[in-house]
């Protein structure tokens, strides 16, 4: 059913691989950074997830938005955002996507089309629609996608806009990234469906399953959601089966993972298997991916730097940025 | 100038706006078909069709979700909550998003959003379809609150709100729907925010009335000044921001401060003006700061209880004489 | 598929159409004692959807419970609800089910397990959840009922209690009364399917669709769904198709109704068309029918006259209400 | 008495009461396996199983409502919210079915709903897991509110609200979950609410501290003493019911008040206590009541900007100081 990798322009294909390091290695070294007091509050890492959030993003056009979680650093790494403005945020500096007032959490970029992470569970779930609604208002031939976990499809937020969007044939992709958790708690224990795609129906829209280790199926999927979505067919729902790796946020001591589950899905880790299929297709010679590697490695530590050497926010700075119109402060 | 009510000023504003600027639209629940259950869009349909007066599902939270999406994408929407009472059904959306989208961002995400919401009692309608809820979210930050009371201030608001780049809720007591006022005609007659206004000049006792008490005030300075007490009053017109200088200025030329409003009394918006007159104020007050609002029970379905219940104009006669006397 | 009529007990038929016929009354009479002052509020009537209603409540037990709607007349009197505690509570007096504090928007009465009519759209469906749950934690064999309309499917709170029921596999019946329009706005610009039980399987369980006009009908998928939710095999969300003769509430112009819509289902009114049903098996002679409908003429005779001789309530009780503690006042 | 934990005050509450009446049960996010996010129900699924120590779905909606329609059908749930930013997401649930069921059925339901929300900032936590949302509800009838700032006081509010037939908020400051304190052992250990703490008498100044400012306002005393001021503590402990004869009586005693929240200022529950002693006791002022909160900008992620939104006990001096001095 797959097509052959010599079927996708190369650029695409290096830059799905190289994005997916990308964002592996971000945060990884976030974390250290994290330990080694760089970095003041909480990560959500996606740590195994790669494929589904660079895949999904690289099938978007520049002028498509996204709206993403807690989990977001392979969204917005996915949708062009910039590892130095990223990480100066996650330190908290003035030079951060926020400028440090909303860390990993809230990270925006309205010129990549990224309209935000965000801390509350299926929050950016209407947002998306209104993007869409917007775009489609104004005849554009725009989509908005919005990324959510398994746990955030029970929530009303998903409801009312799923059924928004497919009411009124809205440009959006829903992209439920089903890692098989919320927090702690198995998505068996807060659905009693496994396949959340299911839900689609009930909004008039198709759902579709997808390999969320594969970038490529992910890709595909997420093409085909935004062809409907471009030519006014309205929302899809797709639902990517993928595993974290880490904890929950760093620090969760993960009491409640199932044995042998971790090894099993490691052993389907998605950036390792996609070089090796780039290796074996002879789009990416050793050397290259090797080159690419590196490249990661040296955007890092310039992002690290620049986190470093970027000033912390002036307190008074921040009353700036609560409304456009302060009327003289009196809004404080 | 001409004389139109309350609801005509607030859809004049909302077709001008339309008509001037292509990414001003309206939805919500009944909007379009309907008018809007109080006929306030009455006629907008016609004019504007099915893409720019939209009917919702009955979604709160969809629509106060889409409508900050769309505000973040280039429109300008005027989203309609039918009743104050449902506000909480898209809570977080107007708490944790809405508000913080600009700050969160680093002061990058315009929310030219404006939220229209009916409030108050219009009898009988119980508890869930009587309340005043301005004060449900004035404790977060990034909101602004407009409370017009005349037709003149709610067309020179929503035109205010509607061209801001800051979410504003907009609270439409239904009892005002049907009073009439002079109202300008001029397309750029806007009502800037944080201007109070002073309704009468009076040297006593000032009373601060929100919504609709700001005509029970009226009425009660009327009754006062038949007893010999000079009342001034002061409508504040919005609440967030807060005219404060305004406010203090008449508490130090009267001494004495009776604040009215629908809102429950508890936690009500008149906790927070009696608090800040309380901490800026309070050298020049010859007496406690005294609130007329509803008591601290949900709304009734009998008249009689709900009398018991809704603060009148006899209740802020009763409050300044016992200030005053 | 349908039963005859002589393979259920006699008094339930009677009860069927006997209730019907109070239902239709009792919203007539109070209408126009609305008119002629007797009634404050509002009234949001079921006229044209009594069969949806009686037939839902008589097919349960007298230990299950409901939760009702804005359009909750039908619900209440379906449940066994005493019509002059009704009408004394439309008219406002101290002797109606709510003391004049709630009015025809929340009526309850926990004897007969009226969990209350709701202002809220679908504010009453996680509730129902809850008593389910409470029936489910002390193993009794109770069912809890939800009814709201196509309208309120849309709302947060439906999905998340549809969901929560559907996973721990509560004993509710999602009862949808789909009278094609919330307010003046059709149910097709509110969603994008036209069954709304096809959301059933988003949330793991049945959904079936039923003629509302047909009181046995509804009376048997109700019964089938208390069946399977007594026998511990979860939630069943049962479509009643159906259509209100009248305005939203009393006062509405309707400019929204299609032409012709109105007397194609007033062809179909669920309570002649038993009555003729009844007729012809020969179940109830003419006179036995007449008989009945004096009765309930004669029940709201005395329902008006109740309600009219009834006090008004005393403001200060009104303070008695809001808290079972009030610590001396001190929460007021 | 023992010294435990603010987080095992809790726990311990909440364990006793499940032993003694098996209508008690604990549902929400993560509060079984995980333990809770804050590790306050670790033990209490092994000890009670999955039926009374319930993981839900990310549902605030289903979490609130089923805890309503449960405790409205003989039991006594406690139900937890993760983080007290999320409230809104149940906002119509908490603000129009738990408040108003009492009244609205003519007193019937009873209501033994107990809610359990962190609160405060934890650090660097930004603007939807920061907030202090005590004040979000308090325009609304019905509902009863615990700031616990002691673990007595956490085991003693909360055997109250469980035992209890009223719906209640009940606050948990995160960062006081790690607070020693001696507790009793009594299992009918209980803390009336409407009953205000007096922490330390003075007669200079009255700092009325809510949750964790309780601590700040007693460190402030102690800085105040050194100075020369003598500064009364109180901790109203519950806000409503509030205790105003014991504040009044404070108020009178000191003619100087100071009040102390980390909710946001404007409409925070420091607004009603102000407004509430501005009308029933400003006769005995000799000065302007004092706020001393969070200020009105959404919670900030980087530390920096965090410090200066937050209030502190040096805060508390200096408004202190400038007030006595
Ligand atoms: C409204 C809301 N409820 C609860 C939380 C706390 N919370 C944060 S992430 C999370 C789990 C989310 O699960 P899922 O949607 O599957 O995303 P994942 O973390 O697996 O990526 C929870 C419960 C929240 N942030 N917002
Ligand atoms: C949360 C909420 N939103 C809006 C309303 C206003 N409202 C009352 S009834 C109604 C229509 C409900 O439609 P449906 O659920 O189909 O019930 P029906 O009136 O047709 O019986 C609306 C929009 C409300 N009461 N509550
Ligand atoms: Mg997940
Ligand atoms: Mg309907």
């Amino acid at each position: 059913m797959e097509k052959e990798l010599k079927a996708y322009p190369r650029e695409l294909l290096v830059e799905l691989f190289r994005r997916m390091v990308l964002v592996r290695e971000f945060e990884l070294r976030a974390i250290e950074e994290r330990r080694a007091g760089l970095i003041p509050g909480f990560i959500h890492s996606c740590v195994g997830q790669e494929a589904s959030a660079v895949g999904a993003c690289l099938a978007l056009e520049a002028g498509d938005v996204i709206t993403s979680t807690h989990r977001g650093h392979g969204h917005l790494i996915g949708k062009g955002g910039d590892p130095r403005y990223m990480m100066a945020e996650l330190a908290a500096r003035s030079t951060g996507y926020c400028r440090g007032r909303g860390g990993s959490l809230h990270i925006a970029d309205f010129d990549l089309g990224i309209l935000g992470a965000n801390g509350i569970v299926a929050g950016g779930i209407p947002i998306a629609a209104g993007a869409a609604l917007a775009f489609s208002m104004r005849g554009e031939p725009r989509v908005a996608l919005s990324f959510f976990g398994d746990g955030a499809v029970n929530e009303g937020a998903f409801h009312e806009a799923a059924n928004l969007a497919g009411l009124w044939k809205l440009p959006v992709v829903f992209f439920c990234e089903n890692n098989l958790y919320g927090e702690g708690t198995p998505q068996s224990k807060q659905a009693p469906v496994t396949d959340l795609a299911v839900r689609a129906e009930g909004y008039g829209f198709p759902g579709t399953v997808v390999d969320g280790q594969d970038v490529l199926a992910v890709y595909g999927a997420v093409r085909e959601a935004t062809g409907r979505a471009r030519t006014g067919q309205g929302p899809t729902f797709v639902e990517a089966k993928t595993y974290r790796y880490r904890g929950h946020y760093e620090g969760d001591p993960q009491v409640y993972r199932l044995p042998g589950e971790m090894e099993a899905w490691q052993a389907r880790d998605p950036i390792p298997a996609f070089r090796q299929r780039l290796l074996e297709a002879g789009i990416l010679t050793e050397a290259a991916l090797k080159e690419i590697e590196a490249g990661v490695q040296a955007e890092l530590e310039e992002a690290v730097a620049f986190a470093k050497a970027a000033p912390v926010p002036e307190p008074q700075e921040a009353l700036q940025g609560v409304y456009a119109d302060t009327h003289g402060g009196l809004v404080f | 100038m001409r004389e139109i009510t309350f609801s005509a000023a607030i859809r004049e504003a909302m077709v001008e706006e339309m008509r001037r600027d292509p990414a001003v639209f309206l939805m919500g629940e009944d909007v379009g078909t309907f008018g809007g259950v109080w006929g306030v869009s009455a006629g907008m349909l016609e004019e504007f069709g099915e893409e720019r007066v939209r009917d919702t599902p009955i979604s709160e939270i969809a629509i106060i979700g889409a409508g900050l999406g769309a505000a973040m994408s280039g429109m300008r929407p005027i989203v309609e909550i039918m009743f104050g009472d449902f506000l909480m059904c898209a809570g977080d959306q107007i708490t944790n998003q809405v508000a913080k989208a600009r700050f969160m961002s680093g002061g990058k995400a315009d929310v030219p959003l404006t939220i229209r919401v009916t409030s108050g009692a219009p009898g009988s309608a119980a508890a869930q379809h009587s309340q005043s809820p301005e004060a449900w979210f004035m404790n977060v930050p990034g909101l602004k609150f407009a409370v017009p009371a005349s037709p003149a201030d709610a067309k020179g608001l929503l035109k205010s709100a509607i061209r801001g780049e800051d979410p504003v809720l907009f609270f439409e007591h239904k009892m005002l729907y049907a009073v009439k006022g002079l109202v300008p005609e001029d397309i750029d007659f806007v009502v800037p925010f944080g201007q109070a206004a002073v309704l009468r000049e009076g040297s006593d006792v000032t009373l601060i009335g929100i919504g609709i008490m700001v005509r029970k005030a009226l009425a009660a300075a009327d009754a006062l000044a038949e007893e010999g007490i000079s009342a001034e009053v002061i409508d504040p017109r919005t609440l967030v921001p807060l005219d404060h200088e305004t406010l203090i200025r008449s508490a130090a030329k009267t001494g004495r401060v009776v604040i009215a409003h629908e809102a429950h009394r508890r936690a009500g918006p008149g906790a927070e003006i009696a608090a800040m007159l309380a901490e800026e104020a309070i050298e020049y007050l010859d007496g406690p700061i005294v609130r007329v609002a509803a008591r601290n029970l949900p709304l009734p379905y009998s008249p009689g209880l709900e009398e018991f219940v809704l603060p009148s104009a006899q209740d802020i006669v009763q409050a300044a004489r016992s200030l005053a006397g």
